[in-house]
Formats: structure tokens, C-alpha cells, sequence
């Protein structure tokens, strides 16, 4: 899925009655199949921006296209990771996760099938009945992640997808996650507070101003692929994050 | 008498503030408690309740219908009935005119739909007799509950027939017939039961315990009680007059009030020739032609309810029971099987000593 | 309970109450075999149950789905509360007369009676329950495009279902009034005509029968109702359980 | 409202239904100008409004004590449930005698019929949201400290509170109907005898007229506790205004 | 505050009925004053291990004790930072933080003064006012991270305080974290994902294994102080952050 953002700005209502500004303006094209990498200080509006294209946060100004036609509701095809697991506690691991498949009519016994088939890959298999409440920040963030993946959307949006998570589970999933996205041709925009996480998975890393966040730098990373661990030792990633790191510290300034 | 300290002294009633209840006022009003000992207050309850309260000692007197006693006492309830208010039986049925229906004679109710309360007090035991006097039984007819609603069920045309108390609801769907309110039914017709038979009705009660121990204080309510009936037999002017201070929304009209005032007054000067019984009751339908002449019915309705129920409480000697119209209730009761196989003595269930007393 | 019984033979057998205000457990334990062998109890149980059982359907998918719809458009709820609360706080002797004339004295009125008692917990409870669904996951569903009615069925019913039961609860249990009261209106059948029969016949053994076969029903109910609960909320207690 | 009045205007205009049922609104509008002028209206008024007034204190306090103590010992709620429903699910006549006999027939057994109808909402809806509150934040007023008054003030409060003001408007409306229904036991003043007197008058405009009184005494409540409610729960409005 | 742990561990009740062991068994010593950093992958126990040692959480065996006196409820010379915010959504944001000194009893006026001077460090200050739902992921973890703070506690526990911040905010802030401690006696037990952050702020980085966690490796780190970002690059630190990395990377093989 292609997206283009033109001049997108949020605004709410502040805690003392005034308008704030929460995000942008700012313009973004995101070609088809591409992988989007958004960094920026906290509170700058990467979260809205995210909501804004899943069609859940209309902008105050601005038009959000997706493949050329605007973007004013959720689609099927945009599939959105919360910055917080956003589980149901009634529900149990599995049926968190299958979800979206259930709301899509698919049946039990092929939901469950599919389930079965993920929670290893998400190290879950021990708690397909368990619920919300019995699990560790990291399991709950992981079944987030199982719920985006059964969605095979076309165009995924990841809020900090792997923030609860330590080091090693991390790049062992996000490389994963990797992995299943060069098959598909999905485009994948994500937020991370890791710059060698954005740099190791992004084809172009967006670094945003703190609030209301611009664009303050669009870096493409040019790395070959697939990407592998080992990458994150080699010189051009340095390099590459290094210039991340610096433009961040630049708007912090 | 007036002189010494008046005993507190509570008689409990049942339904609401009501014309019907104006002998009480008048007895509270005209000094009739007081002359004889009593400073009265009233309170109204559910008849069961009524009777229980006298039952279990928490009050002296009430007042509930001639059946309740008998049904009571068949329950261990130990109440004495010392005086019959109602000399009539005041439940009758009332029946479309000659528009609707056209019912001249009980027996032609047979199937056809029928209005009570509910199947208890006073108006089933008037119903059954009723029935059993023109040879039917419930079953004959289509009996439906509907609570104390009767005109308003009545006037809908959902009953051809309902129970009723005579002296107050037919007064109404016959205002509401003449308002034009009453669908197309006209003139209602009434049956009413003590045409047919003469059952107990109500009276005041008192715990039989007091008859011994407090015969003098059961003798006193019962003088009072007869002279406060009597006046308000006598002069419903004056009747309706102190009535107002406890009925709230009566029709209170100044020039309504004005010319009750005068009409009591000539009442009064009417009673000093002391004339008969029969002098007393056309004074009362001329005081009501009196009205008519100056007010419409609409503002008259409570003063009639008043008039019939005189009718009903109006005899020769106020407060006595018969014997025999205890028994008809009894074989009225145990037609509806009310009365479980015990049995009732009737002799204990009422005394008309007081009533010898007070004539003196 | 044990002990509620035990106070009361105590009450009656010191004689601190007349007897025929609170008769003795005994008495009332034979009144209560005779009104079941003679078919009476079970024949007046079943018309307040058939009304309860109507009420109680009518009244609560009213409450439920009016309450759904006030919670999703508040508008609405500025409309028709006015109308809701009298309809809830008019005694339904003021409207008794029509409630016969159109209703008749039958089953009907009463489950009339009934629906409109055990309507107004629902319809509140049902509005503070669905108002209370975590906005992030109406976000999660909606980014799900999930259709209005599995919204209902997957977030909001689940949700809302704590409230929603409670709401139930008080429901239920005044769903036994509703009937009773409709029945003190006007009846030829039920239990609270057998209340207002036995009270008219002095027989105080059989009221307490009768009112005691009524607080059984309620009771079962608000058991049904708790362990309705006790299931459709399990994953509270997992969850709790630390 | 309005449109209801139209309503009520054209069915009484057009003779559908018999003025004796649904008087038209210029005659219940001129009964309500005799019964504020006469002093009638304001007095039996009072008397309900004492009663509820008391009745809502007493049932109130005890359903919102008594659910707290429920919510927190859940041994508690099987030992006494049996008793509240059966207590919730006696109709009034039942004990009316006793209730008579113990407290008189002044405001004091109406208190108690209001106090009894008004506490099973709060109770169920204090249980209700007391287990609702989030275990995550009970562990944060553990870890600091929190005495039970402060917890139950700072968090179980603020956090139950939806659940407790949704009670709250059942219990408000309800008031209303306890003290009239206690008033048709027995009473010689309020609103629920001004009923009974007006119907026994047969006079309807009359009766039309304490009903509205009672539909708006219980609008007023109810639209004080939303009051209450849009003011406790402005946070809510902040939080989902995106 | 001293902390000793004892052969701790703790089972809960698993999904499919059965034991599920969460924790240990784990011993563990904490010198008075000393910060001690606990990594380890998702779901291994260690917000288990906090919530005991805050006497949140009964161990199903051993001995926690503080001081030589043993643990069974929460001390108030303890302060918890959950793993997720954890704030009351009808107080805003500075009512959340004042939370505490509320419960204590210090006077409004007081409590918004020590408020007012935290929000700036925060960079909460345009915020006081407002609603948790008005705050992005990484502004909520700030305040309750500023709710410990006014506790002032002898004993700081941190499930990690800092996941939801981006790297720039994380660093200043934790930083500064460091500071206030050093002032301060504090004993700290802070979890963490990031092993560079473990081993900046720490005196130990202890290494658990996956579920049920034990201690596998309990690295002490003789870096000086007062810390700053540049040793992120100096020689030792690297070493120590090998060692740590490698640690973890030994229990997951
Ligand atoms: N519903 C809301 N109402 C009011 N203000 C909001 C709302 N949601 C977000 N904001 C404000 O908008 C700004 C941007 O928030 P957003 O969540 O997009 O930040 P973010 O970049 O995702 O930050 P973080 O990295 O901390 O998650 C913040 O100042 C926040 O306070
Ligand atoms: N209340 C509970 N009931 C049942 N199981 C629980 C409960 N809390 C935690 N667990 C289980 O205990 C284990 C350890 O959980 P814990 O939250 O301590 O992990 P963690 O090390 O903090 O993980 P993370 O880094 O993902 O936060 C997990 O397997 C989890 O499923
Ligand atoms: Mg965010
Ligand atoms: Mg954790």
C-alpha cells in the first residue's frame, strides 16, 4: 500500500482549556512495500501520527491518501500495534489473538489452527489459555504482536511493537518480523525509541521535532538485505546510526 | 364530664378521609367524644389491618365490615362488634341502563362479565348473597377483578355489571352519564344486595377483653358514636360543614360553604320542634332540592354520597345488629367456603348490651 | 438463615408477638404442606412465574437495547429520560384503572407491572456500563472495522457485563414486586392474590407461605443471577487471584 | 415533553380515551392551580419529601456500607444475601402490620419503605464496583501504605463511582415509589394518600396532579444525581474527547 | 536499606490448572545503598521478584527480609514503579504524583509546591493539568516515575522506569535519576532491557534466566563515579557490557 501525507496536523484540547498542538504539519510518502522507521523524542506525536493513518484520529488539517484515495475510516487492509497491549482481559492468549480472525468469520477450528501455528514463534506456547492479567509485560506485548500478524494487512503500523521486550527477544523478533514482511510486500510504518532497531529493519528512518513533530531529518538506509545481527557491527550502520543519533541530538539542541 | 381530663383514644378507620366518615368528625367537633371522655383521633388503614391493631391490643377501637368479625374470630382474633354503623348493607351492583345492557333482574348476568374488587371483604360476601338469592353462584357469571376502579371500568364498557358500594359509585357513573362521559351506556341501574338480604355491615369493634375490663369506656364510644351518627343523620349540612376540615379537596366554594351554613342553620332550628324520623329524612331531600337549585350536580356529587350513605346508617335504633343478618353472612361465608369448617359462635361475635345502655 | 429461624421460634414461643401477627414456624410449616397438597401454592407459584418470566423478558431486552442506545447516543438520553423516569417513578396504582381497561386482569397487566419494575436497573446499568468500555479498545475494534453488532457481541457486552449483571441482579429480585404488586391491583391468580386472600381471611400461616414461596423464587433467581455471573466472569477471578 | 404534551393534547381533544382517564391538560392545569393555591399540594409534598429525604439517607448509607462490606469479605455476601433478597422481595403488605404495630403510621414506616426499596440498587451496584476496581491500582495503594479509609477514598471511590452513581439513579427514582407505596398502607398525609384520596373523590384531574408532583419530584432527583455525575466524572469526558 | 533474599521463589496457578513456576528459586543480597540492575528475558520473573520485595507479592518459599527484619507487607520506606504506568485516570497529572504525599498527609499548598518543582525535570510542566488519557505512552511513564520520586523511600524499586522513553530522554533522565541517588542512600533494584543503561547505572547487573529466574550471572561494575554518557564509549564500559550481553546470551543457548 502507497501512502501519502499532506500537511497533517493534530491538535487537541489542552489540560488548561488552550489548543495543543500535538503533531505536525507534516508530509510523508511511504511507497508500496516500503519499511518506515519513526523516531523522535517522547510526546512529539509519533503515536498520533499513527493513529491518524489507521483512520482513527481524523487530522485538524491535512489529507492522509492510501494508494491515492483518502484515508477517513479504518480499513481492512491497515492493521494497527498499540503502544500498549490493548488486550481484552476476558479473553485468554489465544483468543486475543484470533480475534481479528473471528471478527473476519473465520472458523474456530481454522482460528485456532492458525494461533497454534504462531505462539512458538512468539515463545507463547505455554499460555494459549492463560489471560491478560497472568501475563508478564513482554508476554503481553507479544500477544499484541501475534494479533497484528494474523491480520496480513497491507499496510501494518507498529507503535513501539517491542518496547516491553528484552534485548535478546527483541532482535530475534523484530528480525522475524523482518522476515515475514520482505515475503509479502506489505509496507510497514513503525515507531521505535531504538535507533539500531531502526536502522537494522528500516529502508528510511524519519527522526521527528519534539512537539508539535516535523520531519526533521528522512535518512535512507541503504543497507543490504536481508539484514542480519551481525550488521549492527559493521561500519556503514555505524555510520547510519550515527547520523540518526545526531540529527535527534541536533533537534534536541 | 366535659370537666375532666380528656382519655386519648384513637379509632382506626379504613380507606382515606371520606364524606362517609363524617359522624366522627361531627363526634370530634360537635364535643360528642369529649362529653363522654374522649379526646379522638383517627387514623385510617387497610381493613386487615384494622383489625388486627384492635386484635393484638394496639388500638381500642375500630371500624370494619361484619364479615371481617366472623373471619377474624374463625382465626383466633378475639374482637367484639358493639356497634352497626351501616344499618343497610351498602354493597349493591350496579348494571348497564336501558341503552347498554338493559339488565332488569340479577338472573339475566348469567355470562356475562362482571366487575368486583377482588374476591374478598365486603363485596364478594354482598355478591354471593346477591347471586344466591336469585339461585346463581359465581360460576354462573364471568367474574374479573378490577380493583376499586368501578366506574372507570364500568364507563369503558369492559363490564356489563360491577360490584359497588351504593352510596358512592353509581352517584358517579350517573354524574358521568349526565356529563356525557359515561360512553353511551345512560342511566345505570342498581341491584342493591340488601334489598335482597339483610347481612351485617360495618360497625365498631373492640377487643373482647374490654368488655369486662373497660366496660364503661366501650359504653362511653358506643353513647358517643350514637350521638354523633345521630347529628349527622339529622343535619347533613352541618355534616359536610365540619367534614371539610378533614376531607381535603372537598368542593369548599365560598358561596357553597354560605348557603351550607344557612341550611344548617334552619336545620337546627328545624331539629328544636323535634320532629319525627320520617320529618327528618324529607327535611334532607328538600335541603338537597334547596341545592340543586343553586349548584350542579358536578358540586353536589359529595354532598349525595353523603345523603345515600345517611340512608344507609339512618333506623330507629342506631347501632343495633340483628342476630339474623349475622346469620345470613355467616351462611354467606360459608357458601364461599371462607370459613375453613371452624366454627363461629355468632352470639360471642357481637353484643347490642351498649346500644341498650346508650338508649337510656 | 439458621439463625433468622431460630430468632423467630424464639419470638413466638416467648409470645413478644401475637401469634396471629407472626405465627409460630410450626404453624406456618403446616400451612405450608397443606397449600402444597391441595395443589393451591403450586397453582398461584405458576401464574406469578409465568408473569415474572414475561416481565422479566420484556422488561430486561427493553432495558438492554433502550440502555445500549442512550449509552451510544446521548442526545437520546436528554430526550427521553424525562419520559423514562416518570413511566419508573409513577406508582402503578395511579395507572392502574387503564392498565385494566386495556389490559384486562389477567396475566397480561401484571407482566406489564413487572417489565416496567424490572426495566430501569437494566437501562441504567446498561448505560454506565457500556459508557465505562475502555476507549483504546473501541479503538481496537474499530480499527478492526468490526460491525456495530460485533462491537456489541465482542467488546461492549464483555465489558459492560459486570454493570450489566448487577443490574440484573436488582432487576430479578424486583421482578417478584412488579408481579405481586400487579396482582395486589387486581387478579383472580397469583401469589400476591394469595397474600391479599389469605390477609382478608385472617390467615396470617398462609400469607407467610406465600410470602415466603416469594422470597424463594427471588431468591433462586438471584441465584441464577449470581451464578450466571460466577461463570460469564471468570476471568475476573483469574485474574484477581494473585 | 413537549411533544408528549401535544399528545396528551389531541387524545383528550379528539375524545379518544374518556376525560375520566385522561383528563384534558387545561383541567389538570386548573386542579394544580387550586391544589398550589389551597396549600394541599405544598403540604402533602412536604410530607413525601421528608420521607424520601430520610428514606434515601437511611437506605443510601446502609447499601453503600453494607456493599463495601460485601465486596470485601465475599463470605459476607453468602451469609447475608439470602436475608437482603428476602427482605427486598417481601412486599410491603406483608408486613404491613408489624411495620404499623413497631413504627406508627407518621413519616417513620415510611422512611422505612423508601429506606428498604432504595438500598438493594446501591448495595448491588456498590458490590459490583468495588470488585471492579483495577487490582494494579489496589497494589499501588498497598505499596503506599493507603489505610483502608484512605484506599477506600482515593481509589475504590473515585474508581467505583460510575457503578455507585448508576445505582444511585435507580435508587433516586425508586425513592419515590417507596414512600407512596408506604403512604397507600397506611398514612394520612404525602402524595401517595393524596392519590388515593383524589381517586377515592374520583376526582382525576386531582390524582394527575400528585402523580406529575411525583414525577417531578423524581426528575429532580434523578437529574441531580446526573448532575452530580457530570461533575464527578468530568475526568471521563476529558479522556474521551479525542 | 539492606535487602537479603532467600532461596525466594513463586509458583502461580497455570493456565491449564497445573503449577506454574514464576520465579527462582533466587537469593540475592543488596547493600545498603547499593543499585543493583536485574536483566533477563520476557516473562522470567523479574517484576515478580519486585512486586515480593515490596511485600506486594507472598513468596510460595523463602525469606525476604529488609534490615534484617523480614518482609510480609509494604514498608514505607519503600517506593515501587510499576512496569506500566499504573496512574488513577480521574487525578491529573500532578494529582497522580502528589498521590503519595496526599496519603501522607502533607498540606495541599506543600504537596503542589514539590509538584511544581518536579514537572520541569519531568518535562511535564505544560501537563500539570492534564488527564492520563491526554498523555502519550512516554509522558504517563514519566509521572509515575515522578510519583516515586517525592516518596523519597530508602528502598527504590524500578520495574523499567524507563521502556516507553525514547533514547535521548532515557539517557537525560535516568542520568539524572543517578544524581538523586548518589545524594540520597538509596538502595535501588531496578529492571531493565538495556544492557548499556544496566551497566551505566548499576554497581551490579544481575543476570536471570528464563522462567522460572534465577540468578546466572552477578556482575559487579567497578566503573567510577559519578557516571556519564561518554563512558557509554570508553573501553571498560564496553567490556563490562560484552560480559553482561554475553551472560545473557550463554542461559538463552
Ligand atoms: N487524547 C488526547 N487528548 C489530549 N492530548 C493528547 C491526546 N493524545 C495525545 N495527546 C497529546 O499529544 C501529544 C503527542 O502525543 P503522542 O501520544 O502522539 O506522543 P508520542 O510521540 O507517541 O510520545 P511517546 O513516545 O511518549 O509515546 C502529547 O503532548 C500528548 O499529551
Ligand atoms: N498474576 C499472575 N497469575 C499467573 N501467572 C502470572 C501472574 N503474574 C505473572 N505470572 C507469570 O509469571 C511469570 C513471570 O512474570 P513476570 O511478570 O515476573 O515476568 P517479567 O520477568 O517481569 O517479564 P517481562 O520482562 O516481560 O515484564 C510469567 O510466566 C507470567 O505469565
Ligand atoms: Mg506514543
Ligand atoms: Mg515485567
Amino acid at each position: 500500500m502507497k501512502l501519502s501525507l499532506r500537511d497533517i496536523s493534530v491538535d487537541f484540547r489542552g489540560a488548561n482549556g488552550g489548543r495543543l498542538a500535538a503533531l505536525g504539519p507534516i508530509s510523508l510518502d511511504v511507497a508500496e512495500g516500503e519499511f518506515v522507521c519513526i523516531v523522535g523524542p517522547s510526546g512529539c506525536g509519533k503515536s498520533t501520527l499513527i493513529r491518524v493513518v489507521a483512520g482513527l484520529q481524523a487530522p485538524t488539517t491535512g489529507i492522509v491518501e492510501a494508494d491515492g484515495e483518502s484515508i477517513s475510516r479504518p480499513s481492512s487492509a491497515t492493521a494497527i500495534m498499540f503502544q500498549d497491549a490493548n488486550l481484552m482481559p476476558w479473553r485468554s492468549v489465544q483468543d486475543n489473538i484470533a480475534l481479528p480472525l473471528e471478527l473476519a468469520g473465520v472458523p474456530k477450528a481454522a482460528r485456532y489452527a492458525t494461533v497454534a501455528e504462531l505462539l512458538p514463534q512468539l515463545h507463547l506456547e505455554d499460555f494459549a489459555g492463560a489471560y491478560p492479567a497472568e501475563l508478564s509485560g513482554g508476554m503481553a506485548q507479544r500477544v499484541a504482536l501475534g494479533r497484528v500478524i494474523v491480520q496480513h494487512p497491507r499496510l501494518l503500523l507498529l507503535d513501539e511493537p517491542f518496547g516491553a521486550l528484552d534485548a535478546l527477544t527483541r532482535e530475534k523478533l523484530s528480525l522475524e518480523l523482518l522476515q515475514v514482511w520482505r515475503g509479502s510486500g506489505q509496507t510497514v510504518v513503525m515507531v521505535t525509541h531504538n535507533i539500531n532497531e531502526a536502522v537494522l529493519l528500516a529502508d528510511r528512518v524519519i527522526v521527528m521535532s519534539s512537539r508539535p513533530g516535523r520531519t526533521v531529518a528522512d535518512i535512507s538506509i541503504d543497507l543490504p538485505r536481508p539484514r542480519r545481527v551481525e550488521q549492527l557491527f559493521c561500519e556503514a550502520f555505524l555510520i547510519l546510526a550515527r547520523e540518526v543519533r545526531s540529527a535527534i541530538e541536533k533537534e534536541a539542541a | 364530664r366535659a370537666q375532666e381530663a380528656l382519655q386519648d383514644e384513637r379509632i382506626l378507620l379504613t380507606f382515606v378521609p371520606n364524606i362517609q366518615f363524617s359522624p366522627f368528625y361531627l363526634g370530634i367537633q360537635d364535643g360528642h367524644f369529649a362529653e363522654h371522655g374522649f379526646n379522638v383521633t383517627l387514623e385510617h388503614l387497610q381493613e386487615p389491618e384494622v383489625l388486627d391493631l384492635v386484635a393484638a391490643g394496639h388500638a381500642d377501637f375500630g371500624i370494619v365490615s361484619g364479615e371481617q368479625v366472623i373471619l377474624a374470630r374463625a382465626q383466633a382474633r378475639d374482637v367484639v362488634y358493639v356497634f352497626e354503623w351501616f344499618q343497610k348493607y351498602p354493597v349493591g351492583l350496579v348494571v348497564q341502563g336501558h341503552n347498554g345492557s338493559g339488565i332488569s333482574e340479577i338472573s339475566e348476568l348469567r355470562d356475562r362479565k362482571v366487575g368486583i374488587p377482588g374476591r374478598f371483604g365486603a363485596s364478594y360476601s354482598g355478591l354471593t348473597a346477591l347471586l344466591h338469592s336469585a339461585g346463581m353462584t359465581e360460576s354462573d357469571i364471568e367474574l374479573t377483578e378490577i380493583g376499586f376502579h368501578a366506574p372507570d371500568v364500568f364507563c369503558s364498557k369492559v363490564v356489563s355489571a360491577a360490584v359497588v358500594y351504593i352510596n358512592n359509585e353509581p352517584l358517579q357513573i350517573l354524574n358521568r352519564s349526565l356529563a356525557g362521559e359515561c360512553s353511551d351506556l345512560g342511566m345505570p341501574d342498581v341491584f342493591p344486595v340488601a334489598e335482597q338480604v339483610d347481612l351485617v355491615s360495618n360497625g365498631l369493634i373492640v377487643h373482647s377483653d374490654m368488655l369486662e375490663r373497660e366496660t364503661e369506656k366501650v359504653q362511653n364510644m358506643v353513647s358517643a358514636l350514637g350521638q354523633a351518627l345521630k347529628s349527622a343523620i339529622e343535619n347533613p349540612a352541618r355534616a359536610y360543614l365540619v367534614s371539610l376540615e378533614y376531607v381535603e379537596a372537598l368542593p369548599n366554594e365560598v358561596e357553597y360553604v354560605e348557603a351550607l351554613q344557612q341550611l344548617s342553620m334552619e336545620q337546627e332550628a328545624f331539629l328544636d320542634t323535634q320532629p319525627s324520623r320520617e320529618d327528618i329524612a324529607q327535611s334532607r331531600l328538600d335541603m338537597r332540592g334547596q341545592l340543586g337549585q343553586m349548584f350542579d350536580f358536578d358540586m353536589l356529587e359529595q354532598f349525595d354520597v353523603l345523603l345515600n350513605s345517611i340512608d344507609l346508617w339512618d333506623a330507629e335504633v342506631l347501632g343495633f345488629s340483628e342476630l339474623g343478618s349475622w346469620e345470613s353472612m355467616l351462611a354467606t361465608l360459608e357458601l364461599l367456603e371462607f370459613l375453613d369448617g371452624s366454627e363461629v359462635d355468632l352470639t360471642a361475635s357481637f353484643t347490642n348490651v351498649f346500644i341498650m345502655g346508650s338508649s337510656e | 438463615m439458621l439463625l433468622l429461624l431460630l430468632v423467630w421460634q424464639l419470638i413466638t414461643a416467648f409470645g413478644l408477638v401475637s401469634a396471629f401477627l407472626l405465627p409460630p414456624p410450626a404453624q406456618v410449616l403446616d400451612a405450608f404442606v397443606e397449600a402444597v397438597s391441595s395443589g393451591l401454592l403450586a397453582r398461584h407459584t405458576l401464574t406469578t412465574l409465568e408473569e415474572m418470566f414475561f416481565g422479566l423478558l420484556l422488561g430486561v431486552s427493553i432495558g438492554l437495547s433502550l440502555g445500549y442506545l442512550i449509552a451510544k447516543a446521548p442526545l437520546l438520553e436528554f430526550i427521553l429520560s424525562p419520559i423514562i423516569v416518570a413511566f419508573q417513578s409513577t406508582p402503578i396504582v395511579a395507572y392502574a384503572p387503564l392498565l385494566i381497561i386495556w389490559l384486562g386482569s389477567g396475566v397480561e397487566s401484571k407482566i406489564v407491572t413487572t417489565a416496567v419494575i424490572v426495566f430501569f436497573p437494566m437501562l441504567v446499568n446498561t448505560i454506565a456500563g457500556i459508557r465505562a468500555v475502555p476507549p483504546q479498545l473501541q479503538d481496537l475494534m474499530h480499527s478492526l472495522n468490526a460491525r456495530p453488532w460485533q462491537s456489541f457481541r465482542h467488546l461492549e457486552l464483555p465489558s459492560a457485563l459486570p454493570v450489566i449483571l448487577a443490574g440484573l441482579r436488582t432487576s430479578a429480585t424486583l421482578a417478584v414486586i412488579g408481579a405481586v404488586v400487579g396482582e395486589f391491583v387486581s387478579s383472580g391468580s397469583g401469589l400476591g392474590h394469595l397474600v391479599t386472600l389469605a390477609r382478608n381471611l385472617y390467615d396470617t400461616p398462609l400469607v407467610f407461605v406465600s410470602v415466603f414461596t416469594m422470597t424463594f423464587i427471588a431468591l433462586s433467581l438471584y441465584g441464577a443471577v449470581a451464578l450466571l455471573e460466577w461463570r460469564l466472569l471468570a476471568w475476573r477471578r483469574r485474574s484477581s487471584a494473585s
